[in-house]
């Protein structure tokens, strides 16, 4: 009898929570959205997937979350912590980068380079939402991992998190990836009220067929030139560009595939679920709760909206702004795509043009802020490991 | 908490950032520019000496070595072009594409080789 | 001269045992067995392959072996230890289940609930196997790893021991994979023992359509529920169902593909070969001899026996049971199938269902109890960890 | 040694166990009962309002672009399959099936998408 | 304006040198050769890609290279010491020998088991070599790391030096792949100057059909003799049998597909990679330089190349010596194949022999001594542990 | 620094380790001849006495099921071998071969069983 009354203090029932069922409900919403709403299913499933997981309770001891390590007291390291280690050590989003290099084609940014000022322009959002995060009172390394939220980049927020604020990976993950699946929502008030009609229907030149030469020679500038500026940014840099160098090479297949493939598959699934079960409701270090369910939290998710808006902002205007100097004018709306958000703010922009210009066909032209918005930002990650590392 | 970002040198911090993201993407625009630049008056100087044998390489095996008429080749291509979409079509299109079917760059996927010119006829 | 002498004594040769013969040529009958037989080949071949690469004899100090740890006292961690250490850690089964959720179809238990309590009934064999090792006198948590062989289901078999009984791993999971492969010739004589002739021949409804709906559903419920009842279940069943939804979502079969793919395939191989590799016949830790050939394998091959018979038994009674109160009977035999084995005590079921009525399908209905087994066993091992950590 | 298990507290720790087991396997039962009732229910006051678009989706995109004949789906078909079995069937069967051919739900393997209908013809 | 300074500080342009300047070109050649001249695309693409990354300058202290473990005093491990580790604890050669073994075919040595010898003699250049290292002033560690390059085998070369000079490790491995990529060019003058233009011309009797049987009992008898003689070889034998068994043994090609193919290639990016950015041009560890570019990396290219030489010779001149006691001449052209590196000698030696003879195929013939090089230097390594571990 | 060598005992290490590679080797060839001498005599015997069923478990399971006549068979080996040469060729040649492009034994690859000898005939 004492036994099934000391087995039932150890089932989830017993240490049930508010903030649990709360998390709980939240999993499987972002499971509907992934599944029903197609937002971003390949990283909002698993991670809907994992915030269950992560908060289902157990009794303390047990060494079954992602932070039950020998290093915090548990008896060993369970099998989620060591996941969990791929994504704090920060490798699991240098090896996504080599898969998502593996898979981009950068013709868009080299037949058009001046482009990449667009996404440049767009990370504005990542140093003034450092600087509102500050104005809330978030620290320093803190402000730093929420301002690169901005960047809309997964890969790069985790990354960046994970050097610097690692308690807060789990909101500023879930933040960054939520914001980019709902970019198709945030954007286009934003294009309507920064551009007229006019600009709108601006059409833009087919681009010119870059050669293979070019498309070889283009990874090894850019990671020459991004870790000389910023040598914080080589293992995310140096991994995208080896991923597309192994692409566009024409040599070396086999590894592509495999870098865009299983390599990226099974880094997804690990890291997004991983990340998902680090969510737990309240968690308490040293009596302070460190959990998700707590104001930083919300904090940290309004600071995402307004940098995903003020990114948005900063493409736009800087397009209009190049403009002012272009004998070729730019449609000014491919300064959204400068946000990253890739392929989904590119995809955005070409929707909107064509609803005042239904021939008007931008996606091509505005994947060269888009992806010059990824290097931007992971470019932005090297700085800030620079100045607090 | 205006202090806050007083105290941790913030506006310093964001400026100094914005410059080197501005100066680290200008400076590979300038240089993918150059070697474009540089490139291009190398081919028109060797254009005007030899024909180009890289595309040639590219091509496929196919054509050399297997000879066949345009309706075997439609038949062909159509059993492949089928069998890809079953096995590979949601895939690819799930990578990166969530919410259209359009073709586009970012979706033309090359990577895999999987666009025959021939199968667009059908 | 001396340098030859030096060297003869650190080959094999020097060092060769009877133990160590005798462990080859289990490794090269696991071999045969698994090629010629096709007992079990994913599995049986690389422990068989590992077994013969255990029990290569070196001389102490080189770090080869899957024990020479530098926390063992070897000057260096060796690469089979590297291997060996996603066993022991218990990453590698929840990996296996990731990639077994993305490729199983659980239909057959949806369409048809009730038959959980097959896959239930069929867990006695644990828990009973359990009292039979305290009885030859292993202790509580050897005997609990040792219980876990009636589950009949490899990972969770190793995962359990890994985390209570490490030293007796080997023994524990070859003994698991070999009687799964042998449930063949296990199980139909219990069948033919307590079932009747008419019994055999009952024939089952076909089961209704199942909608993709309920399919989603499915993961996330038993996760859920089975974690809430016992949270030490959780890196296995919130890995299979994981795999699962990844697969029934419709919407990332990209991640699916991969999981049950290289990813099942990658921790197979080091799985079964350093689970192989890690029968040294002989091995001494403080003078203790804990390698293969000792009593407690002996033990350990005889209650695994015990457990599955007794399982098997569990189940089939069980479905009689069952048919004491329902309208429509179900075949007993499915019963059997409640061990898991997956899939093969459901096709031994149908096969011997057919020998009395050709035309009898069962293996539909089969799949329902065998993959209940499999969360049942996975529930029981959370037990055990609950108890026991 | 009967005296270990009863010093283990073997029996109430064998006994708690095989209830959890059936506690937690009846509620999972239970739970996707009471699920499949109310789905069952919606389907049904949902059906009498609009015809389910689901099933369009699921289809593969082949109707949409390939209008083929009959002869023609039949020699691409034959191709897959031949394809399919050459590359995948060994694959397929043998991760779950050691000693048959026979088909089976737990074979059907629908997760590859390579079982058309049109194949069971020939 | 003091922030920029100290970001400038910390950038790139602050802290090349001009070995980094060096370095960074070397490793755009290897890209080049790689690319252009298709040597050996899948390891010096990226090798050279790291060797670039490996020397973009960083201020101390950021954990960006290799080297930066928490182990040598950096805040945390690097992304790329992660990568690396899997490179210094030897597991990635035994992986990727993993996934050679499943895709390499050993009918030429079984059919015609006399040519092993021919492998076995190659393997001289492994120990003069060592010798000649010993003679320049290298201890002994690493003189056998060195004498390994003239097995001509990237994984060997690499689980060596990881074993006894990992501080040596960068030069070695790129010697013994650029080595590798020019062994058409280091061959055939060696070819010529041994042989007599009759020997060249010599045909050998096509070789009879290998039984599966045979093919699967190989792997076996391998692992078991070679292992056996010299148990320090179990991680590269023992791996690269088990691939070959997986692969025929003909009821696992699930996984025998997966360790050849995904396995294989995450293991060869990550390998190649984690060598190119161990190159760093200067770099101090208790004031003393060891870095790429030293005296002592000079050397180790010299000796790479003059192992692979005397490798050509002993093999060749083997050959010539067999032919003394053989009824059934071979060609002794085919002895040169016996360096390995699989199988670019064994096309040397083709296409040596049908300048001579343009109808003469020795490509088949080739193979037996190019894998028998394989397991000769694998061995070579073995002994080489033994002693010195 | 000839002493460098005596000193580490160079000469006997060296002279040791290729006898060492010599007898691992000649050790494995003569196992396997004694092995193949073996099952040469075993099969000779059993020859006599039954036809072997082996072959016909390897084939695939083609024949068993689609009968074809030539023609088609032709044009599925066609769109097969094409579809191969897409899709596996330029990957199976750049794992071994980076030079040519004759058919040997090592890039027979019949790991992935694509070469049909009907396709030879084309
Ligand atoms: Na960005
Ligand atoms: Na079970
Ligand atoms: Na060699």
């Amino acid at each position: 009898m004492d036994m099934i009354i000391q087995i039932i203090r150890t089932t989830g029932f017993a240490n049930l929570e508010w903030g649990n069922i709360i998390m709980i409900i939240v999993g499987c919403i972002a499971i509907y959205l992934a599944i029903v709403k197609k937002y971003e299913p390949l990283l909002l499933l698993p991670i809907g997937f994992g915030v269950i997981v992560g908060n289902i309770p157990y009794i303390q001891g047990l060494p079954l979350g992602v932070y039950d390590t020998i290093a915090s007291g548990a008896p060993q390291n369970s099998v989620f912590s060591l996941i969990y280690f791929g994504v704090t050590s920060g490798i699991f989003p240098p090896l996504i980068f080599l898969g998502i290099g593996a898979m981009t084609d950068f013709s868009s940014l080299i037949s058009n380079p001046k482009l990449v000022l667009l996404g440049a322009a767009a990370q504005i959002g990542i140093f003034i939402t450092y600087l509102g995060a500050l104005l809330l009172g978030f620290t320093n390394l803190e402000a730093a991992s929420i301002g690169i939220i901005g960047g809309a980049d997964g890969p790069t927020s985790i990354f960046l998190s994970s050097q610097l604020a690692p308690h807060l990976l789990g909101p500023i993950a879930i933040a960054a990836y939520s914001y980019m699946a709902l970019v198709p929502l945030i954007q286009p008030p934003i294009m309507k009220l920064l551009t007229t009609a006019k600009e709108r229907k601006i059409r833009m030149k087919p681009a010119r067929k870059v050669t293979q030469r070019e498309k070889i020679l283009f990874p090894i500038i850019v990671v020459i030139v991004a870790a000389l500026i910023a040598p914080g940014s080589l293992p995310l840099v140096g991994m995208l560009m080896l991923g597309n160098l192994l692409k566009e090479s024409g040599v070396t297949d086999r590894l592509s595939k495999t870098a865009g493939n299983s390599l990226l598959n099974i880094c997804t699934i690990l890291l997004s679920f991983a990340v998902g079960a680090s969510t737990q409701a309240t968690r308490y270090v040293d009596g302070v709760n460190v959990g998700f369910l707590t104001q930083k939290s919300l904090g940290i998710f309004f600071l995402g909206l307004f940098s995903f808006s003020i990114a948005t902002f900063g493409g736009l205007l800087f397009a209009k702004f190049m403009n002012l100097f272009l004998k070729e004018k730019i449609n000014p709306l491919i300064g959204a795509a400068g946000v990253s958000a890739v392929p989904d703010s590119a995809r955005v922009v070409q929707h909107f043009a064509r609803l005042y210009d239904k021939d008007n066909y931008l996606l091509f032209h505005a994947m060269a802020p888009n992806v010059a918005g990824v290097i931007g930002s992971a470019i932005a990650a090297g700085v800030f490991i620079a100045i607090f590392r | 908490m205006i202090e806050n970002i007083l105290q941790n040198d913030g506006l310093n911090i964001a400026l100094s950032g914005i410059i080197v993201v501005f100066a680290g993407l200008i400076l590979i625009a300038v240089t993918i520019h150059l070697f474009n630049k540089f490139f291009e008056k190398l081919h028109r100087q060797t254009e005007r000496q030899t024909a180009p044998p890289k595309p040639a390489e590219k091509q496929p095996i196919i054509k050399k070595t297997i000879p066949l008429t345009d309706e075997e080749l439609v038949v062909i291509a159509t059993a492949i072009e089928c069998y890809r979409r079953i096995h590979f079509e949601t895939l690819q299109s799930q990578i990166t594409f969530k919410h259209g079917e359009q073709q586009s760059a970012w979706k033309s996927g090359q990577r895999f080789g999987q666009r025959l010119t021939i199968t667009r006829k059908l």
